[in-house]
């Protein structure tokens, strides 16, 4: 095999970190430590950001890093955590249908993602080859992930976990995109996060309750 | 056309008018002859005919214009149709006037008015009368076109004169077709006129009679009428039978010569006819008033049966 | 005054179709009844009369028009041929008595609908002219489904009863069906690079097969405009539903202007025929007339019975237009031409009787307020002018000599009698079946009328809450007059006639019978040659009537002439009444007796211990059971199986996504 | 710079209703900001006439034939329905069903989303397109839950998690394509540009590109309403208020639309086969025949037209995916009319809804007694979203169908079955509420019907005469689009 400068390593580092949250956040039952994960997330992103702006030279990835660090790395896990003891779910424990066969459907997506990053990410120009399969894998586990769950938090985790698959592909395929384009991105994720605040607080009223499992009123059959 | 053909055409109705009620006075007499009675006579009908134009005529009160009018209506198509048929020469002026088509066309327009006059005093027997007359005619009608069609296929037209000059005048050809039509023929003519076994014109009794029950509100002059137009009727049923199956005599246009000869085997063919009618009826009974639809039906597929044999047999 | 003297037929037409319309905007706007009914109408009957005059003058030859609207670089294209004058002359000849009739029949209505009803109504008219004139698929099909959305409004005028709107429901929605197919058939015809104008259409060339698709689409969407079976089940509710004078436009018009549709798109824009659409074309139509015609003898409703009878009609149109198809393509000009004659003629015929007999239900409407037959009777009592209209028009319709209906028989006859040699030799076995067929058909036709006539006009009322009926108004009557005198004159006068229709047959079958027909003078019809066959109306008339007066004559002069009235002997039976006489039930029985194996009659009969027994029975069509009820249950059950889908559970929507995206994923690798 | 005032206008609008939404005169205010919005499309319009298409603020944004009658028509629709929703709103706080707080969050919202429309438009950059696109599922989320039923939270919630994830789908698709270009125009800015990426279309890596369109179509198509991703749209547009369903059928589903056709546009450069447009005539496709059956199952009005948007929206993709002059042709103007006749639809409904007090159709009747105006609406209105000629619908339908059945024609018989399905479904249900004995009572407010009456007006001039200049926009955004 080619060498790979230790950059490259450590990037391949945050990316399987990030496929391994991504796994743990898809067996986690609390929320809490769910909201605890995404903030995990978002520091490793922000940190390989970091790694990717040193390698090469490009000095809007350092804003974006830092961006990342402050919006998901702080600001977004801390309105959640707000959120969830102002909602009083702090232990609040979900039940998931049969881990282990998520968990194999998750595997069964990275190895779908990987195979599909294959062709394409061996023409990438940077250092990142493999990361785009990682980015794909996270992102579709973390589909995955909102699909199971049955309770809105745990839903809207899932959500912003997606963003950040997003991101990290973003900056690892592509040295990140246009700061204009992040900046928009990044204001509609903070807007996003307000709304659903503003949501969970109307669902309580209207439902005293954040079971989904009461939002299936509106229907054809 | 020459003045000669209108003159002649003009004396042949009269004439055929004037003798029509001899027709059924002849087969009544034959009946009763048939039967062991001594009949009334052959002039029978026309006394009845002149007791009937002395009377007062009774009209009922619901009566409106349109039952007044009929008599005359039907005796005039009538009249028009026995001058259409070609008895003793072809080619007659009003010949090209009207086919076999038109002429079923003017009895059925005379059964839609016979009919509508039943209807229109607003009696019970009126009404069924009618619905019978045209349950029969319905069937009746097609069945006598068919038998004309596979005359005219036969002849390349549906021009009577044409039919009877192909027929009669022509070498003489057997046509195997014309033998299903002539069993039509006598079927539809028993129907058409109210002969025993669909009809018997001598009987009121209520659950049987079609004719009569529609002209059972008319009286004196009226009746008169229509009794007459019956007879005319008849005739022209028997001489359109005659130059379909028998033509055998009838003169070409302008033959002056052979003119005795056609009107001797017309009177003979009438006076045959005739007698096999009243056979027919003093033979056979009337039939309930459910199986004259089945009759009728079998009428009309034998008719459509003469028509489809033409075109396997005899089509050239 | 020169511009308007150089205008060519078809600018006129255009004038008077946009006449047309803006006079229906004038009701719609003027909200004052007297306006619309003493103005609007009778200038809408003039406009007719000026497009039957404009499309008489322009059989002579061909012109092509473009309006300056529609798609981009695709304008409209109108052309007038000697096919399309005919049907513009048969919609302006019918439509004016009909206007006329309207103009006094709706005098009556409120305001409200009768503003609406005015714009409706000349819209109406308005787009059949422009099906008529249009050349190529846009603009067609643009006035093809205007026509029946107008006259779907028209149909629902009355929307306050359920059956009403069941009705106009029906009717739209398979107006609607049609016209997708009639789209379909344009098209497979399309020219290169989908130029969508007949022009390029008669270009094309297409093979048997898709020639053969075009045509069966072609017959689906007209079919189901003209009530061929079994595309026939709107036109018996849409009719009664109409107000009549509507009726009379859709049965007398607007079934027409399918017809048009078929032969224009049959001989003209496919080119020439293949033999075996003829076949079809004369079976469907045998059965189409058979069905038609015996469901009319057993209905109890004046205007279904009327529209059952428009469904026979239009059978025997198609008989025609068969027939010639089969002479066209086994290369029998003469006969191709007379047989299309006679189904043009039938055509015309037909919107002149049947929009006279729909008036006249208008007119008993409007004096009972009764439609259904066991309740009508005697009428001709009270209203002694519109029963012998109606006379006129029952005895058209019935085929009888002299009149009208009877030519168009007659020359139906004429080409099967002159059929035989045809190369099929089963076709030859059809042909005298068919005729048969035709003769029953055209039988029952005159039992139907006599029920009809017999029923509403003659015998005593039925009615119990006996209504003293009023005569038809002054200007009722004249638009039925008028429409009864050209019954006569159409009758008795054929000769000018046929040679009126023969440019059409010239130019779809390429042969005349102008020679034959002028052979003999234009008192005789000969289509062919006169030993073959002729036909002299006006001498029959002639005869029979110096017959009637004749007799008269002697009757009065030779008798005395006494006269008694007295109460209906009846065999003696003293108290009888109006309930003695026959029902239409009763009359219709014996013919359901005799077909009830293929109508589902739907008895009630009464227990023995009954104390008042009342007995009815129902025909309903089968047909209905056999392919729309199917048809209907089908989407239901697909639509209930698809609505599973959408079963509220974000979780399951967000997994489609999640499918949708990894096949879509797969596929792409 | 004409651009930049139709978008400013909107955003401003936003803030200033945000400040002032509980006037008394707040409606009048929606309505003139709207105004203003739409006389500087107006202006932007003629300038394109004037001098055609043009970029401006360093190429960020552009403006071509195809966007700039979509954003004339968005002007035009936001200017008629803040009109309508002016008496609208004020009958629903009659009705107590809003509270002035509400109102203010609505009028806000209101103009925001107008003004993500119109960036989403005029935008060059494929990356601010999907920002733009995100926020609008964000300004209209709120909308939808106005009134703060269970069933509007439950209906927002769906849109906003379904649209949400699409969405991101659409961001990574447009990752991927940025992934692309970058190689071509390097990493500066230029290389999310639309009008860069489609000089250098051909060169674009077609693995990469097909795999990104997939994603975009995912995305976006989720927007559009192609089924399978449509769930959210009936509950949407049958639980918001009535001028928001009116402008989420009118004009989302078209930009969303928009998006996926600039991004086929571009796949197909790369790719040189019919790809993309096969995918999109296999949604269009489905979604036409499942929203067909869907719709003979609908209670609730809104609900049903919703499913009709649905069916529209299809029809749409299928002819753009189908391509060629004619098609696509038929497809831009299919957009305009579906547009304006939905949203005419809409307005009519509302009304007929506050009149009988209830959106299930069983318990609205006899509209054209009660207030003909409302019941001509509805019932033209529908005819016209039937295809019944002479409305615009049926003109772009006949072309679409006719060149199917030119190209595809064993495709055409599917099409023309759930048309008919669809009409069966919709006409037997708008007659009972148009026609037959009423129920609805007198409004305390007279109906505002002129917008419904000006869209079905154009709508058929559309059917019977195109303009001039519109055509050739039609045609030019015909050939760009290919």
């Amino acid at each position: 095999m080619t060498h790979i400068p230790f950059t490259g390593q450590l990037i391949n580092m945050c990316a399987s970190l990030l496929l391994l949250i991504a796994f743990a956040m898809l067996s986690q039952r609390r929320v809490l430590s769910l909201v605890h994960l995404f903030a995990m997330q978002g520091l490793i992103l922000a940190f390989s950001t970091t790694v990717v702006a040193y390698s090469s030279h490009q000095s809007h990835l350092y804003f974006s890093a830092g961006l990342t660090l402050v919006l998901k790395g702080i600001i977004l896990p801390v309105i959640l955590h707000k959120l969830v003891r102002r909602l009083d779910i702090l232990w609040d424990v979900e039940t998931l249908f049969n881990i282990p066969t998520i968990m194999l459907v998750g595997l069964a997506l990275v190895v779908f993602a990987f195979n599909l990053a294959a062709p394409i990410s061996h023409m990438a120009g940077t250092i990142t080859r493999s990361t785009l399969g990682v980015a794909m894998a996270s992102v579709l586990l973390s589909f995955l992930m909102m699909i199971t769950r049955s309770k809105a938090v745990p839903q809207v985790v899932g959500f912003l976990a997606m963003e950040n698959g997003l991101f990290f592909a973003a900056t690892s395929a592509t040295y990140g995109m246009p700061m204009v384009v992040e900046l928009g991105i990044a204001l509609d994720v903070l807007i996003a996060m307000f709304i659903l605040g503003i949501f969970f607080f109307q669902i309580r009223v209207a439902f005293d309750s954040l079971d989904l499992k009461h939002m299936e009123q509106l229907k054809d059959d | 056309m020459k003045i000669t053909d209108l003159l002649f055409q003009l004396v042949q109705n009269t004439v055929l008018l004037v003798a029509a009620p001899l027709l059924p006075g002849w087969i009544s007499q034959c009946r009763a002859w048939l039967q062991n009675r001594n009949g009334a006579g052959v002039l029978q009908p026309y006394r009845m005919l002149l007791k009937l134009f002395h009377k007062d005529a009774v009209l009922a009160d619901q009566a409106s214009v349109l039952f007044r009018v009929m008599p005359y209506v039907l005796f005039s198509c009538m009249w028009l149709a026995v001058a259409l048929v070609p008895v003793l020469v072809t080619g007659l002026p009003l010949a090209p006037a009207v086919d076999v088509i038109g002429l079923v066309g003017i009895f059925a327009l005379a059964r839609m008015f016979i009919s509508l006059a039943a209807m229109d005093v607003g009696t019970a027997f009126g009404s069924m009368g009618a619905r019978r007359e045209m349950l029969v005619g319905f069937l009746a009608e097609p069945a006598l076109l068919m038998v004309l069609f596979t005359a005219s296929t036969i002849s390349h037209s549906t021009s009577l004169t044409t039919i009877v000059e192909t027929l009669a005048q022509q070498h003489f050809v057997l046509y195997p077709s014309m033998t299903f039509a002539a069993v039509a023929f006598v079927m539809v003519l028993l129907a058409e006129n109210a002969r025993i076994p669909v009809d018997n014109p001598a009987t009121h009794l209520e659950l049987t009679m079609i004719h009569e029950a529609m002209i059972l509100e008319y009286s004196a002059r009226h009746l008169a009428l229509v009794e007459w137009a019956g007879a005319l009727k008849m005739l022209a049923y028997m001489t359109l039978g005659i130059a379909l199956f028998v033509p055998y005599g009838i003169a070409a246009p302008g033959d002056w010569s052979a003119l005795p000869l056609a009107v001797v085997l017309l009177v003979l063919k009438l006076a045959l006819a005739g007698a096999g009618l009243a056979l027919i009826e003093t033979l056979s009974a009337k039939m309930r008033i459910f199986r004259v639809p089945e009759f009728m039906g079998t009428a009309f597929l034998f008719a459509v049966l003469g028509l489809l044999t033409h075109f396997l047999l005899e089509a050239a | 005054m020169s511009t308007l003297a150089g205008m060519l037929p078809i600018d006129w037409m255009m004038a008077i179709i946009l006449f047309w319309l803006l006079l229906g905007l004038a009701g719609l706007l003027s909200h004052n009844p007297r306006f619309i009914v003493q103005i609007v109408f009778p200038l809408g009957a003039v406009a007719a009369l000026a497009l039957a005059l404009a499309a008489l003058a322009g059989t002579a030859q061909t012109q092509v028009a473009t309006a300056p609207l529609g798609l981009p670089n695709l304008p409209f294209h109108l052309r007038l041929d000697a096919l399309s004058a005919f049907f513009l002359l048969l919609l302006g000849a019918a439509s004016v008595g009909i206007s006329v009739f309207s103009s006094g029949y709706f005098r009556a209505m409120p305001v409200s609908k009768l503003g609406l009803l005015c714009l409706e109504y000349h819209v109406f008219l308005a787009s059949m002219a422009t099906v008529l004139l249009a050349d190529d698929a846009y603009l067609f099909m643009l006035a093809w489904e205007t026509m029946a959305l107008s006259s779907y409004f028209l149909v629902t005028t009355d929307h306050e009863q359920p059956e009403v709107r069941q009705a106009g429901f029906l009717y739209l929605l398979m107006a609607h069906v049609g016209a997708l197919a009639i789209l379909m058939s344009f098209g497979v015809m399309l020219g290169a690079h989908g130029d969508d104008s007949f022009a390029a259409m008669r270009h094309v060339h297409l093979t048997s097969t898709s020639a053969s698709v075009a045509m069966l689409l072609a017959l689906v969407g007209f079919g189901a405009k003209a009530g061929v079976l079994p595309l026939h089940a709107w036109l018996p509710e849409a009719h009664p539903a109409a107000p009549s004078p509507v009726s009379a436009l859709m049965s007398g018009i607007m079934l027409k202007t399918a017809v048009y549709g078929l032969l224009r798109i049959s001989f003209d824009l496919l080119g020439v025929p293949q033999w075996w659409w003829g076949v079809l074309l004369l079976t469907l139509g045998l059965i189409t007339a058979l069905f038609g015609v015996i469901f009319a003898a057993v209905q109890v409703d004046m205007k279904r019975l009327l529209a059952y009878s428009s469904i026979e009609n239009i059978g025997i149109i198609l008989i025609g237009i068969g027939l010639a198809i089969i002479f066209h393509t086994s290369g029998k000009g003469a006969l191709a031409a007379l047989a299309l004659t006679a189904a043009l003629y039938h055509a015309l015929n037909h919107a002149f009787m049947k929009g006279l007999l729909f008036l006249g239900t208008g007119s008993v409407l409007h004096a009972t307020g009764e439609r259904h037959l066991g309740r009508l009777g005697g009428l001709i009592h009270g209203m002694p002018r519109l029963a012998l209209l109606m006379l006129v028009g029952v005895l058209a319709l019935a085929g009888l000599p002299p009149l009208n209906g009877f030519v168009s028989e007659w020359l139906t006859l004429q080409a099967f009698l002159l059929s035989p040699g045809l190369p099929q030799p089963y076709l030859n076995m059809l042909v005298p079946v068919a005729a048969a067929a035709l003769a029953l058909a055209a039988a029952l036709a005159g039992f139907v009328m006599v029920k009809f006539y017999g029923v509403v006009f003659l015998g005593r009322s039925r009615a119990l809450a006996a209504v003293p009926p009023h005569d038809a108004g002054a200007r009722e009557q004249l638009g039925m007059a008028y429409l009864a005198l050209g019954c006569v004159l159409l009758g008795t006068l054929p000769t000018f006639v046929v040679l009126g229709i023969d440019p059409v047959a010239a130019e779809l079958v390429g042969h005349s019978l102008a020679g034959n027909v002028r052979s003999t003078g234009w008192l005789l019809l000969t289509p062919m040659r006169a030993e073959r066959a002729s036909y002299g109306p006006l001498v029959l008339l002639l005869v029979i009537g110096t017959g009637v007066l004749f007799t008269a004559w002697m009757v009065r002069r030779f008798y005395h002439g006494r006269l008694r009235i007295a109460p209906a002997w009846d065999c003696g039976f003293p108290e009888q009444n109006a309930r003695m006489q026959d029902t239409a039930e009763g009359f219709g029985q014996p013919i359901r007796q005799i077909f009830e194996w293929f109508m589902g009659v739907v008895k009630h009969m009464p227990s023995p211990f009954d104390v008042t027994p009342t007995f009815h029975s129902s025909v309903h069509d089968r047909l209905w059971d056999l392919c729309y009820v199917p048809v209907q249950r089908a989407s239901e059950m697909l639509s209930a199986q698809i609505g599973r889908l959408q079963q509220g559970r974000i979780h399951v929507y967000l997994l489609y996504s999640f499918v949708t995206l990894l096949v879509l994923l797969a596929f792409v690798q | 710079m004409e651009i930049l005032w139709v978008i400013l206008f909107p955003l401003c609008g936003g803030i200033v209703m945000a400040l002032f939404g509980k006037h008394r005169l707040a409606p009048e205010l929606n309505s003139a900001m709207s105004l203003l919005t739409l006389i500087s499309a107006g202006v932007l319009t003629w300038r394109v006439i004037e001098h055609g298409s043009f970029t401006a603020l360093d190429e960020e944004f552009f403006v071509d034939a195809f966007n700039v009658f979509l954003v004339a028509l968005t002007a035009f629709v936001g200017f008629t329905t803040s009109l309508f929703s002016r008496p609208y709103m004020r009958i629903e706080q009659h009705h107590g069903k809003l509270s002035a707080n509400m109102l203010r969050l609505y009028y806000s919202m209101y103009q925001l989303f107008c003004f993500t429309m119109l960036l989403a438009l005029l935008t060059n950059n494929m990356g601010i397109l999907w920002v733009a696109m995100e926020a609008a599922t964000l300004t209209t989320v709120l909308l939808v839950s106005l009134y703060r039923t269970p069933a509007s939270l439950e209906a927002a919630w769906k849109y906003f998690i379904l649209c949400g994830v699409g969405i991101a789908q659409a961001l990574f698709g447009t990752i991927l394509l940025y992934f692309a270009a970058e190689r071509l125009l390097g990493a500066n800015g230029t290389a999310l540009l639309w009008t860069h990426l489609n000089q250098v279309k051909g060169q674009l890596e077609p693995t990469v590109l097909s795999l990104a369109f997939v994603f975009l179509l995912v995305g976006y198509g989720t927007k559009v309403g192609l089924a399978p991703l449509h769930n959210w749209l009936p509950d949407a547009h049958a639980e918001g208020p009535t001028p928001v369903s009116a402008v989420l059928s009118g004009l989302l589903l078209n930009v969303a639309l928009y998006a996926v056709v600039r991004s086929k546009v571009l796949v197909d450069g790369a790719l040189g086969t019919h790809f993309a447009g096969n995918l999109m005539m296999g949604f269009g496709l489905l979604s036409v025949v499942m929203a067909a059956f869907f719709l003979s199952r609908q209670k609730d009005v809104k609900r049903m037209f919703a499913y009709s948007s649905i069916e529209h929206m299809g029809l749409m993709t299928f002819a753009f995916g189908m391509g060629g002059a004619v098609a696509t042709f038929a497809a831009l103007l299919h957009m305009t009319v579906h547009c304006l006749t939905k949203s005419a639809i809409f307005f009519a409904v509302g009304h007929a809804a506050q009149k009988s007090g209830s959106q299930i159709m069983e318990q609205i009747r006899g509209l054209i007694k009660t207030s003909p105006t409302v019941g001509w609406g509805l019932s033209l209105g529908t005819l016209a979203i039937l295809g019944m000629p002479p409305f615009g619908v049926f003109t772009s339908e006949f072309l679409i169908l006719v060149t199917t059945m030119h190209t595809y024609p064993w495709i055409t018989p599917v099409l023309l079955l759930a048309l008919g399905v669809a009409f069966a479904a919709i006409f037997s249900r708008m007659q009972v509420m148009v026609f037959g004995e009423t129920t609805g009572q007198r409004l305390p407010h007279p109906p505002a019907l002129v917008p419904t009456f000006v869209h079905l007006g154009l709508v058929l001039m559309l059917g019977v005469y195109v303009p001039p200049y519109l055509a050739q926009w039609y045609h030019q955004a015909a050939a760009l689009i290919g």
